[in-house]
């Protein structure tokens, strides 16, 4: 089982509302040092088998298609979660 | 984000305009034709700086100046005799009509097309075609009162359909949902001449006392010009690109958006902090930001007042640092207002735009002057008579045609068709009509739109009009409706607008309400085919002979055009909306009975 | 009796709130998010709406609202406290009811007429009301689910803190169709139909709604 | 100027319409092997200065106090996104 993480942001020229009232609400928290946030989406798409090259391409395509809205949204990555797990492992180890 | 930095590029001033006459510029790029641009240079007696040339090819463009239906919309004005007019306040030309429904109350209220930025993105597109009528009513000194929203689709089991109407309604109801107005009607019609160009029409009703009537006019030499809301950022913009290439640096541009997201939340609190502000009497003069955002507001505010104005365009706030002034100038972004305030008042009004965290920022002042004037740092990059850019655009007498298919089609009348002979037959023939799109109960889509909020809905789905309650105290209330059969205005265009008029009309009546304005919404095709053209012609002087039978007037209303797939336009849809008024929103009649052995009748032919 | 209602940025059944108290026999007092304030009043309404867009999770930034800072202990305190749809979810986000609000899990925004049974008749908010008592008011609501874990749920309904379900239609995926919870005290409660939107003759599905606003009156005066 | 990302994810055990929905499309599109979805969000907070770890600290008050609801979500992960770049750097090299 294997399971594949597609982050969606909105793109940079486009207005963020939910982001621009989460940077209002820290700055009230005393958190006002974050002067920019976004908010974006975060999916884990579950497979029964290993994630291959050709999982990937295949969520890679529903990323650009149901994932995002590519008129508003940009994906910004499609990864296997034990390429992110392993990669941060090594970078906790430093 | 860095903030702008507004002498690090060169801009093309006043000064260089007077002084390279020959400079080729796009202005074929922005859309206005070669007379137009003669004209703009023969007004301004020199060329036009890029950001004149901005603001002239969009206030000129068809949405902003109507250019193709000015002389027939003229109908509406002149056909409206002295007894049409006892109720209204303030007639066509404002951003929207006020009609007096008596005790010292009046509303105002408008219908606008959101159609092709809906196709574009759904959701952003209907739910900023709500969030630009609603702020049309605010600018008359109203409170929003409640939204409805006319509809047309494609064919329902074709697939771009499901994705443009999901999005549609989401966008409506997100955007209005979160607005608190409730949603008191509209329509939904299937046909597949909608397919590549939904129609979404969004009216807004808002109601004030008579006082508090506020206009779009900058008047009183030293008062002080506020732009407040949302950050301007490089929304709506994509057509001034041609005239960036001069001016960027070498980075180039960041990108710019090819839609606009609303931001329902932001514009709730700027309708409260107006309301405020309106209390408060602290503003002169106000006018929202919609289409050609600035470049609108400043000259129709300065046209309409009586003198000039000065801005200083490097003081907007922005959202994108690296927004150009044609481009400023030029952006739509939402959720933004603009007022004009005496400076005495200036602290007030920056004290209630606090209360409600809404950014304001003085970008310039009314002058004695005549021209508006706008500078970016120390250059005059635009100096123009601001008539000659909101009021005195060109105006078309397109040619008309009666289109040669239509007498087939008249001639292709129901007496070919099959008729039921038998009880089974009538039944099937029943069914199929109940079971038609757009004759089902359209409950799937209406219940994902707020109908209680502000607890003064007396009437909506499933009812013919919308009822809601404008005084509390006496139950004084207005009714509304929308109609239009696009079939029937194929069919005859003259008596298609009449039909929608009385089947809008009737509604009103039938709910108790005395009918008291109309409002319109003009989608049609091509203006430049003269088909379409003689159709416009033809449903708009249907409908203003129609409000002369009636006794009601036109207050106001939107042209869409432009909307066909290559050259095959969608039904002339002329969508028609009639307010009326009850004296005590209690005694409404709804649709349908609520006792049994109740008798039926019909009246009429 | 002074009811007061806050309203946030973005609240929008907020007046309806107050008309409510007002018909319902009570003086309604506006509270305003930013002022550290409860200006005396006797119970307080949280009201329905889009705090702040409800952009992030809906109530999520209200919660931080100064007027929450003294909110928060006057309703562990005792004070009645009655959270409105988004109300609710400022309560729930506050930790003053367990749990928590999803989006629906149809995905729609739903507004309709919504038969509940008030389950819990003893409550600052619900004595008007006969144990079992069916009723009919307005619900509209995109964020309407309730969750918690299966511990918390059974909590509940082992201490009898499940105010309204839901009946015929559970119209936004809550466990257990549970429409409304209250704290242990039963002072603060959380329902995420709208019964302010049900007191007054031709506006609304029914009368259904007053009984929570003559409820507190009663609560209070007893008290 | 720094950036710091915040993932955020329902938790297991609740229920996540959103990721259903989700879930459910994709098998229409044929792309049924992906048999769970779970649908989150992604911040990401821009500071004026580096990411240090006391802005990394900042940036967990954050995600612990407002961008997550204990109830329903946990914080996945608070990262600075030169990390996140330097360490897909890398794996893309390999
Ligand atoms: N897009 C819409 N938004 C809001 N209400 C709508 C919409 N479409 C239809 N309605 C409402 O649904 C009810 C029935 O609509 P419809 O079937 O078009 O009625 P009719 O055929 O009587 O004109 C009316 O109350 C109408 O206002």
């Amino acid at each position: 089982m294997g399971t594949v993480i597609v982050d969606v942001m909105p793109k940079q020229e486009i207005l963020d509302p939910q982001g621009q009232a989460v940077a209002g609400a820290l700055a009230r928290l005393g958190l006002g040092r974050f002067t920019d946030v976004r908010q974006g989406k975060r999916f884990t798409l579950t497979v029964e088998e290993e994630v291959t090259e050709e999982v990937l391409a295949a969520a890679r395509e529903a990323a650009e298609t149901l994932l995002s809205n590519p008129v508003i949204e940009d994906v910004v990555s499609v990864r296997a979660q034990q390429d992110v797990d392993s990669v941060r492992a090594a970078e906790d180890a430093r | 984000m860095s903030t702008t930095q507004p002498t690090a590029y060169r801009t093309d001033t006043v000064t260089d305009a007077q002084g390279s006459p020959d400079v080729v510029q796009p202005w074929a790029d922005l859309g206005l034709k070669e007379d137009e641009y003669a004209r703009i240079r023969e007004i301004l007696d020199r060329r036009p700086t890029s950001a004149e040339l901005a603001m002239y090819s969009v206030m000129w463009s068809e949405h902003c100046s109507y250019k193709s239906s000015k002389v027939h919309l003229r109908q509406f004005g002149e056909k409206t005799t002295e007894a049409m007019r006892e109720h209204l306040l303030v007639g066509i030309g404002e951003n929207a009509g006020v009609v007096d429904i008596g005790d010292g109350w009046a509303v105002t209220f408008k219908i606008e097309s959101h159609n092709h930025p809906s196709y574009v993105e759904p959701y952003q597109g209907a739910a900023t075609g709500v969030g630009g009528i609603v702020r049309d009513i605010m600018s008359m000194g109203a409170r929003p009162i409640a939204v409805m929203d006319p509809l047309r689709f494609g064919a329902l089991d074709h697939p771009d359909t499901a994705r443009v109407l999901p999005g549609v309604v989401a966008g409506i109801g997100g955007y209005g949902n979160c607005l608190g107005l409730p949603n008191i009607g509209g329509e939904v019609v299937f046909d597949a001449c909608y397919q590549g160009n939904p129609l979404v029409n969004a009216l807004s009703v808002g109601s004030m006392r008579v006082e508090d009537i506020h206009l779009a006019k900058a008047s009183g030499a030293g008062n002080l010009v506020i732009l407040f809301g949302a950050k301007t950022g490089g929304d709506g913009i994509g057509g001034v690109s041609v005239l960036a290439s001069e001016t960027f640096d070498d980075e180039g541009p960041s990108k710019r958006p090819a839609v606009q997201v609303g931001d329902p939340f932001a514009e709730k609190v700027l309708i409260e902090c107006c309301l405020d502000l309106y209390a408060a009497g602290v503003v002169d003069g106000i006018q929202d930001l919609g289409g050609a955002g600035l470049s609108c507001a400043t000259s129709e505010l300065a046209s309409n007042g009586d003198g000039g104005m000065r801005v200083q365009l490097d003081t907007v706030p922005l959202r994108d640092a690296s927004l150009r002034p044609e481009e400023i100038l030029m952006s739509e972004s939402q959720e933004r207002m603009m007022a004009v305030v005496e400076p005495g008042r200036l602290e007030e009004f920056m004290a209630i735009a606090t209360r409600w965290d809404v950014e304001a920022t003085v970008i310039g002042e009314v002058t004695d002057g005549t021209n508006l004037e706008v500078y970016w740092g120390e250059d005059l990059i635009v100096d123009v008579p601001p008539r000659s850019v909101a009021h005195d655009g060109p105006v078309y007498e397109r040619p008309l045609a009666r289109p040669e298919y239509l007498d087939d089609l008249q001639a292709d009348d129901t007496g070919s068709l099959e008729r039921p002979v038998d009880g089974d037959g009538i039944r099937d023939a029943l069914l199929a009509v109940l079971a038609h799109p757009n004759m089902a109960d359209p409950s799937w889509i209406t219940r994902q739109y707020d109908r209680y909020v502000r607890g003064n809905t007396a009437q909506a789905m499933p009812d013919d009009a919308g009822v809601v309650r404008v005084d509390e105290e006496t139950g004084r209330g207005v009714a509304l409706s929308t109609d239009c059969n696009g079939r029937f205005t194929k069919l005859d265009p003259y008596a298609g607008a009449q039909l929608a008029l009385a089947e809008a009309y009737r509604n009103v009546a039938v709910a108790g309400a005395r009918p008291l304005a109309v409002s319109d919404c003009l989608n049609f095709g091509s203006p430049e085919d003269p088909g379409v053209m003689w159709q416009f012609s033809q449903a708009v002087t249907g409908l203003a002979d129609g409000c002369v039978e009636l006794g009601i007037p036109v207050t106001g209303g939107n042209v869409s055009f432009y909307n066909q797939t290559g050259d095959v336009a969608i039904h002339p849809t002329p969508v028609v909306s009639v307010l009326g008024v009850l004296d005590d929103v209690a005694d409404r009649n709804r649709s349908g009975w609520d006792a049994e052995r109740q008798a039926l009748f019909l009246l009429g032919t | 009796m002074r009811v007061g209602v806050v309203t946030f940025p973005g609240s929008l059944d907020d007046h309806d709130a107050q008309r409510a108290v007002r018909l319902a026999g009570g003086e309604p007092v506006a509270l305003w998010h930013a002022d550290a304030d409860l200006h005396g009043v006797d119970a307080v309404v949280l009201p329905g709406g889009f705090s702040y867009g409800d952009y992030l999770r809906c109530g999520a930034i209200a919660r931080f609202a100064p007027v929450m800072d003294l909110l928060v202990p006057a309703a562990e305190g005792g004070l009645p406290v009655l959270g409105i749809c988004n109300g609710f979810q400022v309560l729930c986000e506050s930790h003053l009811l367990p749990g928590a609000l999803v989006r629906n899990d149809h995905q729609q925004f739903v507004c309709r007429d919504q038969r509940l049974r008030i389950e819990r008749a003893d409550t600052a908010w619900t004595r008007d009301y006969g144990q079992g008592q069916e009723i009919v008011v307005a619900l509209k609501n995109g964020e309407g689910g309730y969750v918690a874990d299966e511990a918390t749920l059974d909590e509940l309904e082992g201490e009898g803190r499940v105010v309204a379900r839901y009946l015929e239609v559970n119209p936004n995926g809550s466990f257990r169709d549970i429409a409304g919870v209250s704290n242990a005290r039963g002072n603060v409660v959380g329902l995420m139909p709208h019964p302010e939107h049900a007191v007054e003759p031709g506006f609304g599905p029914s009368l259904d709604g007053l009984g929570f606003f003559t409820s507190v009156l009663h609560q209070v005066v007893n008290a």
